[in-house]
């Protein structure tokens, strides 16, 4: 029953305007409030560590996390959270890419051009921003990412933002960041964070070259803290996997664009990445 | 000139002062020259000329412009031909259907072309298959994307200009009247206008548009909650969150500011030497004070953010945990120079230990204390701005999650004016508050000496 | 009524007071004088058990009162007021407070924690104050009045304390002459019209004379003098200073008679 | 008794004067109690209920995070040292962050500071503005400069010792002009008398005078600077701060580098402070003198 | 040479000095009484160009001095030297550092921050010290000496700056009659030696006429005296000082041999 929780509280990763995320959420706040008939709060912190830590710590109750945060969460505690869902792209898969890039005026147009040269990665729990193209580029290069092996520089930028930015300004000579890998390069794709650069205008993506690109990295889970009820968990999943079909809408604002909608997955689809992530611990 | 005469003849004694000033000399010119040399390794440790290389003036224009100005949007879906008009591109700043600002003349059943007159002779017009820029002094830019052959651009004769940048999918043209941009799939064009658009009404509210004397009238007849209500809710700005996040930032420096203040004045007795007889305890007290406070609140929100997840609460917490260090040291050292006359005058009467506390030590320590608490709940105020942009959540969220998504730079600027007017409000309170409540206060050199050179 | 018995004080090696034995059997008002150094001040802190003996006893009406301990210890002190150099009030707290802590020992600790006194009291206190002349400033904080009224201050919390005895030390050493007569006076009178025993270290012989019934003189913190006022030639008085011939009494009188008898210079400003 | 300032007031006026202040004070201080006890639970219920999680529950759990931390970093004790010696340069970089801005922080201050104090500007009618110039420096929190600076410098220390320096220069101002307004301003005039210009006046002048408290002052800020500069590493300024929150933020797998980096911040800034308390001791002894 | 012409300042409301105007033809020396707040400070101030004049002028060797700015005003403070009350020193420097600033103006703003004064100046600095008796302090900081020492640091300053005429501020108000006699012989030698002009605000009437060549008296701002010291009869003094008939020059007495007259009394001890 759900009279064991007073309030139900769900956490949105990093990466966009906080009051966006939290615009972008409202609905499936008020439907989960009306659905679970208690007090129901979003919350936005700012790196994808803050969601992390609020699943561990038991204080925020469901997320969509990164594959990556997912690994780190089961890391960290393996009963702390499951999976539920995923979202599901228009063409029936769950995955997306990560994208390397670099200015068209520095003449590098692929990883053998960046020996020695700086390299920017985004968030540390980022899976496309951080963990794919930490295990896959040394892969390519035959070197590892520290600093002086191969690139002269390897450095955090903090997320996919600050990546594009840091690129674009020259701060680094390459960078990584996601996209679905679907559309146009000029359009910086159909979805991801260089199609919403260009939006803002931030980069003329004339001005970029892609020099690099992962393989499919599954799309990060929808999960709940283990403890909550049954029937919370149930109502839940129920809620997020009817979403689409429910109010559109809502739909395209939570999963951040246009997809087919949330599916069922288990926690089996991410041991790779687990394995990966187990790889980068010290 | 009766003085006694010395034995030292002067030529002597100029040599001595010869001596003495070609110290004087190389110490006053050491001094700025280990500054100057410090400086230079700085400079170029930090790489500063690199910096200087890298520096992206574009950046600062950007930053600069789109902090007084905003763009509307006019964008046209070149696969379904659909033109759409939003400010600033955003979808709760979007023209309803059908509508647009004048300077915007929609395709109708007469004609298949959208004209977007940038003024000053500058025009933009989406045709059924080609995009047209009159740019006066110029000519004439033409381009008409396709699915197959990409972006295909005609420009007046002559070299490009480096104002457009064209490639084979892609024409970007940026002039001061606005800018065009044509993809195989979209062509959009932004136009700049100063002013922070619907910063009181979004484009669906009744009221947008209209003048402050009708607002007051119809505010007078019994529309001002609705009005309000308006504004509050305004999708594009929203007040209210704004609002909530002042609180939350200034809530967070009052609750941990002075809750660390209730909690650092009992313990801090533990840490004198006067009222503390026991060493060990002493030592330990101080230990804890060095190290809550050397850890620093942005470590302590990271670190408290498990046990209490993000929200205010937990950097008020951490604000407290902090500052319990700070104010322990702060008021020990002052309860360490307390007058023994008062207290002894006091326990004289035959007062009981808490009596001696209470009229011997307290009245004493009060003005340091109250100056102290009020200077760190200004200078709380900042902390807890950078706490809620780590966890916390607050104004310094908002900012710093808009700087770092460099969208709404109007929005940054709109958040940095109220964090300084913010930070400006309570430093007046708080040297306010000082005067009020410590009449006829030492004045600032009893501040400046012992405790009171903690000041943030 | 009070004695003192064989009282000794040591810090580490140093011997402040020696051995003093003394016997008051009716109130009276008693000098005490000595140079510095002498021990008068620690001997009075002994009585008021600011500070404890190492030997010896005193016997307050049979009691003793050195073994007091806590309660009764606080009890004793409030019997036995102390007036201090150096007037010893809290500065930031209004001269009716200042008054008003001659009772925190009668008094709850909740309530006095809070400020909370019986508006008896401060009836009471103010008529305290009237009496020695300074109702007036009752509002102001102390540190707001001259030295002389904050001396009396300190009296009016002595006699708010209702005590047996009135132990003060030095009460005028920091005062200026005219001051000086004022609390001087007080104290006289307090002991005349009350009938309280005042025990008062004097740095200076004439006052001694002019206010005391009995004159206790200290040297080196043995009690080597003890007896009336007229008692105390120069003699004696050269005894207890340990002066040698070119003692004059002029040198450690500080009556305004005396005074008035030389010019006061122009003050040369302090060179900054 | 008769005392020359006797005044007509009896002594039932005085305390019904008295009685009424009294209750006046006990009503202020009623009201001002239950006024601060108010807006304490108040905004404790606000911020619990604004939270995430709640205080009482979060309570329990308080050392969950600490003891995860330093569970690793006791297993991986060995790889300690390697890990402080890895991350030492990054201490330096911070360090000279902190050094830097406070440098120049304080001679902006020290100029800012002389310009605005009545007696000693410059240009008198001008003190408004360079108090105001000083009050929004030191309004502004430094992650606002540097965050911005970032956007148009690119990461790296400069942004912070930019954002540090200008804080700085502000609080510094504010705390100079107060030791300033103390100082004395006969040599001022004398050197005045002489025909010596502002510069002239302000170094001989004002300076010996104010040297003490400056460097005192200047001290204390650099240890309210090192932690700064500390922090704007988390948000992308380089730095000790930076590589703490890598490490942080990747968790467990790297909690002993966490570990290593929290220790050697944590005791550079512990170091600093007593070394900086201690000088600051003796000047401000000296100054006495 | 110096010529004030209808010179007047207004602080406010408030008429400081009233029209005054004084002829100096030759270097002499001049002593300028009156009693507190008649305007003595204010007019030395004006003619040193530390307090700008509301009206008329003050004429240097033909030049008007009142319209000098920036540059050319500091280079007229530099030829005309200020002696204050309160030596206004820079205290924590040393004596020959503080001699050295009378050649700020004449060195460059620059080199004088870093202490590079030219040796030359160096050895003039201690020569002067030293005919002014002080040269052994030379190292010494300035707040390490008596006032009276000090003052002559400041003197020495002032012959530092070779000036045409020094204004001395009440220059012995500070000090005691033992080192006020020093000061007034150094000021009086200065202007006979070297021929400067001295202009010297002064407390007192027998020093006035003991070292001056001319008295100008001022009351209210006005120059109500002007004329040779034996001019200033008891009667003008009475009028210069505003007194009734119980003026008695002894009231403003700093002379020594006055002084010993009446017995200096202890102090009394701040009250705290
Ligand atoms: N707390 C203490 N610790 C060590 N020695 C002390 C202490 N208090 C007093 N003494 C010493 O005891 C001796 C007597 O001191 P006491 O203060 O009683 O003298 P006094 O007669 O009151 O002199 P004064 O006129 O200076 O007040 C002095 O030599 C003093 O140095
Ligand atoms: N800065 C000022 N602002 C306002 N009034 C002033 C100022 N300086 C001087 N005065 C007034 O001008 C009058 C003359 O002052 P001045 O200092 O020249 O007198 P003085 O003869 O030097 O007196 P003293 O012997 O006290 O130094 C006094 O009434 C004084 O109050
Ligand atoms: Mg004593
Ligand atoms: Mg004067
Ligand atoms: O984990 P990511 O969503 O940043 O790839």
């Amino acid at each position: 029953d759900t009279s064991e929780i007073q309030e139900f509280r769900i956490g949105i990763l990093g990466g966009e305007n906080a009051q966006d995320r939290l615009n972008n959420n409202e609905c499936l706040r008020q439907k989960t409030e009306d659905l679970l008939g208690v007090e129901t709060k979003l919350f936005a912190p700012a790196d994808y560590n803050g969601v992390i830590q609020g699943l561990l710590g038991g204080t925020i109750d469901m997320a969509w996390l990164g594959a990556s945060g997912y690994a780190k969460t089961y890391l960290s505690d393996p009963a702390a959270v499951e999976p539920i869902l995923v979202k599901v792209n228009n063409d029936g898969g769950y995955g997306y890419y990560s994208v390397g890039f670099a200015r068209k005026d520095s003449g590098i147009t692929s990883l053998d051009d960046m020996q020695g040269k700086t390299f920017g990665f985004g968030d540390p729990n980022s899976t496309s921003g951080f963990l794919i193209p930490s295990i896959e580029i040394p892969e390519a290069t035959g070197a590892t990412m520290t600093s002086g092996d191969y690139f002269g520089e390897v450095k955090f930028t903090g997320g996919h933002e600050q990546t594009i930015v840091a690129v674009a300004n020259g701060d680094v000579d390459a960078g990584v960041s996601w996209a679905d890998g679907l559309g146009e390069w000029e359009d910086g794709f159909n979805s991801g964070a260089l199609r919403r650069a260009v939006d803002a205008g931030l980069v003329d993506m004339n001005d970029l070259v892609q020099i690099w690109q992962s393989k499919p990295i599954p799309e990060g889970p929808v999960v709940l803290r283990t403890e909550l009820p049954e029937d919370v968990k149930l109502k839940m999943t129920g809620l997020m996997a009817s979403l689409k079909s429910m109010d559109a809408e809502c739909f395209y604002g939570v999963a951040a664009g246009e997809a087919k909608g949330f599916m069922p997955i288990t926690h089996d689809a991410y041991e790779v990445i687990i394995e990966a992530r187990k790889l980068k611990s010290n | 000139m009766t003085t006694f005469d010395t034995t030292v003849p002067p030529t002597l004694r100029k040599l001595d002062m010869e001596r003495l000033f070609i110290r004087k000399r190389a110490l006053s010119l050491a001094l700025p020259l280990l500054v100057l040399a410090y400086l230079a390794y700085v400079f170029v440790a930090f790489d500063v000329v690199g910096l200087a290389e890298r520096m992206n003036p574009k950046n600062a224009r950007t930053l600069v412009a789109d902090s007084y100005s905003y763009k509307t949007h006019v964008t046209r879906d070149n696969r379904s031909g659909a033109v759409s008009v939003a400010v600033e591109g955003e979808r709760k700043g979007a023209y309803p259907d059908g509508q647009s600002p004048e300077w915007v003349t929609l395709p109708d059943t007469s004609s298949q072309v959208t004209i977007i007159d940038l003024e000053d002779g500058y025009e933009v017009r989406f045709g059924p298959e080609t995009i047209t820029f009159d740019i006066p002094g110029y000519g004439t830019i033409r381009a008409t994307p396709s699915r197959s052959a990409g972006v295909q651009a005609e420009f007046p004769v002559g070299d490009l200009p480096d104002w457009i940048n064209a490639s084979k999918n892609r024409l970007a043209v940026t002039t001061d009247a606005g800018r065009l941009t044509v993809t195989r799939n979209r062509a959009e064009v932004f136009r700049y206008f100063a002013g922070w658009e619907l910063f009181f009404f979004t484009l669906d509210s009744p009221y947008h548009g209209m003048g402050i004397g009708e607002l007051m009238t119809r505010a007078a007849t019994g529309e001002a909650g609705a009005i309000f209500h308006d504004v509050w809710t305004n999708k594009m700005w929203r007040h209210q969150d704004v609002a909530w996040a002042i609180f939350e930032t200034l809530l967070m420096a009052f609750l941990g500011t002075m809750g660390a203040g209730l909690i650092a004045l009992p313990l801090a007795f533990a840490a004198t030497r006067n009222f503390m007889p026991l060493r060990a305890v002493r030592f330990a007290t101080r230990r804890v004070f060095d190290f809550v406070r050397g850890v620093d609140s942005l470590i302590w929100t990271v670190v408290l953010a498990r046990a209490f997840g993000p929200g205010p609460l937990t950097g008020a917490l951490a604000i407290l945990v902090t500052d319990t260090g700070t104010f322990g040291k702060i008021f020990s050292e002052a309860l360490e120079n307390v007058d023994q006359k008062q207290i002894e005058g006091v326990a004289s009467t035959g007062a009981k230990p808490a009596q001696r506390y209470r009229f011997g030590v307290i009245p004493q320590i009060t003005p340091v204390l109250l100056s102290q608490l009020l200077y760190f709940l200004e200078s709380n105020t900042r902390s807890a701005t950078i706490i809620g942009a780590i966890t916390g959540g607050g104004i310094g969220l908002l900012l710093t999650q808009a700087i770092i998504t460099q969208k709404d730079w109007e929005e940054v600027a709109y958040y940095i004016v109220l964090i300084i007017f913010m930070v400006m409000l309570m430093d007046w309170l708080s040297g306010w508050l000082r005067r009020r409540l410590i009449k006829g206060e030492p004045g600032r050199k009893a501040r400046r000496q012992g405790a009171a050179m903690l000041l943030p | 009524m009070l004695r003192i018995d064989k009282l000794t004080k040591r810090f580490g090696d140093k011997i402040a007071v020696d051995t003093a034995t003394l016997d008051i059997d009716k109130p009276c008002m008693i000098g005490i004088i000595g140079r510095s150094g002498a021990g008068k001040s620690t001997l009075l802190r002994m009585i008021n058990r600011l500070g404890d003996a190492s030997e010896g006893r005193i016997l307050f009406e049979g009691r003793d009162v050195t073994q007091l301990r806590g309660k009764e210890k606080r009890a004793w002190q409030s019997d036995c007021a102390m007036i201090f150099q150096q007037f010893n009030l809290v500065p930031r707290m209004d001269v009716v407070s200042n008054v008003l802590h001659g009772t925190l020992n009668r008094r709850s600790t909740l309530a006095t924690l809070f400020n909370l006194y019986p508006m008896d009291d401060i009836h009471r206190a103010i008529d305290i104050l009237d009496r020695l002349g300074i109702a007036e400033h009752a509002a102001k904080r102390a540190e707001a009045l001259s030295g002389g009224q904050q001396q009396r201050v300190a009296i009016a919390r002595a006699l708010m304390q209702d005590p047996a005895i009135i132990l003060a030390d030095e009460p005028i050493a920091s005062l200026d002459p005219m001051n000086a007569q004022t609390v001087m006076e007080a104290l006289r009178r307090i002991h005349e019209e009350d009938g309280r025993t005042v025990i008062a270290n004097l740095h200076t012989l004439d006052t001694a004379r002019r206010y005391c019934d009995r004159v206790v003189g200290m040297r080196d913190g043995r009690i080597v003098f003890d007896g009336l006022p007229e008692q105390l030639t120069t003699g004696v008085a050269r005894e207890i200073y340990g002066a040698g011939d070119d003692f004059s009494e002029a040198a450690t009188s500080t009556e305004i008679e005396t005074l008035n008898r030389t010019k006061p210079r122009r003050q040369p400003a302090v060179a900054v | 008794m008769t005392h020359a300032t006797v005044s007509a007031r009896s002594v039932a006026d005085i305390q019904a004067d008295y009685q009424a202040l009294i209750q006046r004070k006990r009503l202020y201080g009623g009201v001002i109690l239950a006024v601060f006890v108010a807006m304490m639970a108040a905004g404790f219920r606000i911020a619990d209920d604004r939270n995430a999680g709640s205080f009482w529950n979060g309570i329990t759990h308080v050392f969950d995070y600490p003891s995860e931390v330093l569970s690793e970093a006791v297993e991986k004790l060995s790889l300690l040292s390697a890990h402080v010696v890895q991350f030492f340069p990054a201490l330096i970089e911070t360090l000279n962050i902190a050094a830097a801005a406070t440098l120049i922080g304080a001679i902006f201050g020290t100029v800012l500071s002389l310009l605005a104090t009545r007696g000693l500007a410059r240009w008198p009618a001008l003190i408004p503005v360079f108090r105001r110039l000083l009050d929004i420096f030191r309004a502004i929190p430094e992650i606002v400069i540097a965050l911005v600076l970032i956007f148009l410098l690119g990461g790296g220390p400069v942004p912070a010792m930019i954002a540090i320096a200008i804080h700085t220069a502000g609080a510094l101002g504010k705390l100079f002009s107060e030791v300033n307004e103390n100082a004395s301003l006969k040599p001022v005039e004398g050197l005045a008398s002489v025909g010596a210009g502002w510069a002239q006046r302000m170094v001989l002048g004002v300076f010996p005078q104010v040297g003490p408290n400056y460097v005192s002052y200047a001290l204390l800020r650099f240890e309210i600077n090192i932690r700064a500069s500390a922090i704007l590493g988390f948000v992308g300024a380089g730095g000790i701060g930076y590589e703490l929150r890598n490490a942080m933020s990747w968790g467990q797998g790297r909690y002993d580098e966490a570990a290593a980096i929290f220790l050697l911040l944590f005791f550079t800034i512990v170091l600093v402070d007593q070394l900086s308390g201690l000088l600051r001791d003796r000047l401000t002894h000296g100054a006495k003198q």
